[in-house]
């Protein structure tokens, strides 16, 4: 995983945006191997699949194919390494991977798993969630999602191409 | 197996999240800074569903002959997140188009230059 | 009907909001979102009103209890950010009804007016919402429908400024969101009462506090603070006018209660001024921020809108510089300054629009001497300029008399100083553009007749606003003390 | 890429079988993985792939861009719709108990409503952003 990374430093920007699908790819075997079979589900159609496709459409659409290598920012690396030192320093009291006694399996998350089907019936405990005890986060997902569907046809909508002069500076 | 991975893998997820971030940062082509941007969102999931984890749990799918399930609250919350996510990009893909349609380019040098000169 | 307020603050937008895009009618989606916006409004000051008598009213969404299902929880601190929210929404939609048509293009008003409720659906989610996970996602939802209304406006440069917004907005999000995640990983809650409660026995873990930092560097971004608020004066300056007054009023005020709940009710004041010692390096934070925003505003002397735009920043600024000293009073005038920083700073915005709106041509400057042509938006221009230079007998005055008051308490005479030099840098550049409006004579650019009642009336109504709440200070004071006291929960640096 | 004869005879039979997927994904999600969103990108893409193999103007004429937009927009009225019924029936916002006899039934029912309003609107996004994209 870490070598794909090391290839979206190059030019083409074609090869980066394949590059990042399989990353999505990638990711989404590694939600499946961590049980999360809806989240790679997903992973894999919208990550890679939708995506992706958006991202080739745009550079049909610009035509452009490669861009100037990453250049060295003294700003970027600062603000990396800050980030990642504070992430590395949280790693050491968190509890091991895949521990079955960690905070987070202790609190809400048992009753998702013991009542959800006597309070719901619905074997899928993550579709019980989504559409029943988070349902309001969907909801607000699904205006999110119309949102971008609304934001798109206002940017790339019919009569785009019309002639508009560029405003000036007032 | 599990037991030796301890919070080693949260240290990759960590890394590939700084790459991402990086890219975002210091890349001055809009479409990368958008790759970075997916690369350092879907580092981000995949430190949820890496907390979600039980050794030894199934997918939360309910049923009679497995005890342990992993944790589905992260999973719900990241199927969110990526929705999310992949609405953000096609946003920013959709301005790219539109820059690119007035300014000829999608490299943010050349744009400074360009509206510098108006 | 009663009972169901809290979700229909955000359920009325969200439903508009459809409506709205299935006719694809301009005048219907503006009709749509100013009932909305109203409505709202009225659902607000009726949540305000039940608060003050009864205390914090929570709602069960799915009627699942709450650290299962989501809970929305509505007290004094953001039933008042409700109220400001959907009346600056319902303010603003006259004025931008009278100006879209010069700078959105015709076909695409009714989705401006949709991610106009978009947004409002979003900003308002974010205030009443007491689930963590909940605020990213309609923080989501508020900012997808920003960086739409900004890109909207037909210039270029627009567009580059959305992008530029959509990638900090989006890292800043996802800094939200990671922080959120290890929180999450050693509480196990999501629901912020529940988080605050299990939050003081994970304290110490490495985990709460590297999340705990996340999210106050994402909500940076977000209200932009300096040093991440390189979106802000792009954005403000080429945005339409009406969006710039809408967000100038909203957004960033969203943000900056973003910071007071999640550093108040759910890290509580011990552990982040105590334990974490976040309070100075936020108040030496804001009080650069001012200084940079003065500068930058007074370095801009023409471009009035970039100015407003930079002088935003310096107000944002004073608001952590509040927030950071962690005492009563200098807290209150925070608060208090980020209501009268909406009133007053979208008056500016809209009287600026109403005479660029009246001005014969873009590039020359539509404020000379257009006092004499366009009294009333001037003097509404005038007052809400007073008003954010803190003059007394406006609203800025008391807000900035609370900071500097209580800055110098909290011993931090340096910053409170700052306060007050950039208050005078304020007073220049405001006054350098009073200057030209009043004694210059009308020129070939300037306006000729006054604009129309949608544009002058919502001017009238903030500058009633920002006098009344400089006057009659009684009420807005001890709301605010209130407040203040209750988030400190008795913390005494 | 209108005269591949072997892709387009492929794509008509393949066509019906991933809507048929997109279907089953929709209604399976109570049991196995799968929901509104999935089945939305999955339908979506049986779409999707009609218009590159047939033309984006004979797509347009099947689902036309307005039934798209609207299509969008329904869905999230859908979702929040049953919202309002839960709470016009004496429940709290998206109480699904409410909306039948038992308990059990009135949750089947809402998540079955609300997993349709999510794919209606995915699906409708998704098309609209390839057809804002391909033009």
């Amino acid at each position: 995983m870490v070598s794909a990374i090391a290839i979206l430093r190059m030019p083409g920007l074609f090869t980066a945006a394949m590059i990042s699908g399989i990353y999505s790819l990638v990711a989404a075997v590694v939600f499946l191997v961590m049980d999360a079979v809806d989240v790679a589900f997903t992973e894999a159609a919208v990550g890679a699949g939708v995506a992706t496709i958006l991202m080739l459409a745009t550079l049909a659409h610009t035509g452009v194919r490669r861009s100037q290598p990453v250049p060295f920012s003294w700003i970027g690396l600062l603000v990396v390494l800050v980030a990642g030192a504070a992430l590395v320093f949280a790693t050491f009291d968190m509890p091991a991977f895949g521990e079955p006694l960690a905070p987070i399996h202790m609190h809400v998350a048992p009753r998702y798993l013991l009542e959800s089907m006597a309070e719901i019936g619905v074997p899928n405990a993550v579709t019980s969630v989504l559409a029943s005890y988070r349902g309001y986060d969907t909801m607000g997902e699904v205006t999110v999602i119309f949102t971008a569907g609304v934001g798109v046809l206002a940017l790339l909508g019919r009569g785009r191409r019309a002639p508009t002069e560029d405003v000036k500076d007032s | 197996m599990v037991e030796q991975i301890g919070v080693f893998n949260y240290w990759i997820v960590i890394a590939l999240m700084m790459t991402g971030l990086y890219v975002v940062i210091s890349c001055r082509n809009m479409v990368k800074k958008i790759i970075g941007l997916n690369l350092f969102q879907g580092s981000v999931f995949i430190l949820y569903i890496s907390m979600g984890k039980v050794e030894g749990g199934t997918a939360p799918i309910l049923a009679s002959d497995f005890t342990s399930y992993s944790n589905p609250l992260p999973h719900v919350l990241i199927l969110t997140a990526i929705v999310v996510g992949v609405a953000t990009t096609a946003l920013g893909l959709a301005l790219i188009v539109r820059i690119h349609d007035r300014y000829g380019t999608v490299e943010e040098d050349a744009i400074q230059n360009l509206d510098r000169e108006v | 009907m009663e009972a169901h307020l809290p979700v229909l603050v955000v359920l009325g937008p969200l439903m508009a909001a459809p409506l709205a895009v299935m006719f694809a009618n301009a005048r219907l989606a503006w009709w749509l979102a100013f009932l909305v916006s109203i409505a709202c409004a009225w659902f607000a000051v009726n949540l305000l009103l039940l608060v003050q008598d009864g205390g914090a009213i929570s709602y069960e969404l799915g009627q699942w209890p709450a650290p299962w299902g989501i809970e929305l929880k509505v007290d004094r601190l953001n039933a008042i950010v409700l109220t400001l929210v959907s009346a600056m929404s319902a303010i603003v939609l006259p004025f931008a009804a009278a100006s879209v048509s010069d700078e959105v293009a015709p076909d695409r008003t009714y989705l401006f007016y949709t991610c106009w409720m978009l947004c409002l659906c979003g900003l308002l989610g974010i205030t009443v919402t007491g689930d963590a996970f909940n605020v990213f996602v309609f923080l989501e939802v508020s900012s997808l429908s920003t960086y739409v209304l900004v890109s909207l406006s037909q210039r270029r440069e627009a567009l580059v400024a959305a992008f530029r917004y959509l990638i900090m907005g989006t890292v800043g999000a996802t800094f939200i969101l990671i922080g959120i995640g290890l929180i999450y990983m050693m509480t196990g809650t999501l629901n912020m009462a529940d988080m605050a409660e299990r939050i003081q026995a994970t304290s110490h873990l490495r985990p709460v506090q590297a999340g705990i930092a996340f999210i106050l560097v994402g909500i940076a971004v977000k209200m932009a603070l300096f040093p991440v608020h390189m979106w802000l004066p792009g954005a403000y300056t080429h945005a339409p006018m009406a969006v710039t007054a809408f967000l100038a009023a909203t957004a960033t005020k969203v943000a900056v209660y973003l910071l007071v709940r999640f550093t108040f009710t759910i890290f509580g004041a011990e552990l982040i001024f105590g334990t974490m010692q976040v309070g100075m390096p936020l108040a030496l934070l804001g009080g650069a921020a001012a200084l940079v925003g003065s500068l930058m505003a007074l370095s801009h002397g023409t471009d009035v809108k970039r100015v407003l735009a930079y002088s935003s920043l310096a107000q944002i600024g004073y608001m952590a510089v509040g927030i950071g000293t962690g005492m009563v009073l200098a807290f209150a005038g925070a608060l208090l300054h980020l209501v009268n920083h909406a009133i007053m700073k979208s008056a500016l915005f809209m009287a600026l629009g109403a005479a660029r709106k009246q001005g014969r041509d873009d590039t020359l400057d539509p404020l000379a001497g257009a006092g004499r042509r366009m009294p009333i938006t001037m003097t509404c221009f005038s007052i809400a300029g007073a008003s954010l230079v803190g003059i007394p007998l406006t609203a800025g005055f008391l807000s900035k008399w609370y900071l500097v008051v209580g800055t110098f308490e909290r011993g931090w005479w340096a910053l409170a100083i700052l306060t007050i030099i950039t208050s005078l840098m304020a007073a220049l550049y405001m006054g350098r553009i009073l200057e030209r409006i009043w004694m210059h004579e009308p020129d070939a650019g300037t306006p000729t007749s006054e604009g129309s009642w949608l544009m002058w009336l919502p001017l009238v109504v903030l500058a009633v606003a920002n006098l009344y709440f400089g006057i009659e200070t009684e009420f807005t004071a001890t709301v605010t003390l209130e407040a203040a006291r209750e988030l400190l929960g008795g913390w005494k640096p | 890429m209108g005269h591949h004869y072997v892709l387009r005879v492929v794509s008509a039979l393949l066509i019906p079988v991933i809507l048929l997927f997109a279907l089953y994904v929709q209604f399976h999600g109570d049991f196995g993985p799968g929901g509104g969103f999935q089945a939305g990108v999955i339908f979506a893409a049986a779409l999707v792939l009609n218009a590159l193999v047939f033309g984006l103007e004979n797509t347009k004429r099947v689902v036309s861009p307005s039934a798209v937009r609207i299509g969008a927009a329904l869905g999230l009225l859908l979702y929040a719709g049953v919202g309002v019924a839960t709470m016009l029936l004496g429940g709290d916002f998206l109480a699904y108990s409410v909306l039948a006899a038992t308990a059990i039934g009135g949750q089947h029912l809402g998540i079955l409503l609300v997993e349709l309003g999510v794919g209606i609107t995915v699906t409708s996004v998704m098309v609209s952003l390839f057809y804002n994209f391909a033009s």
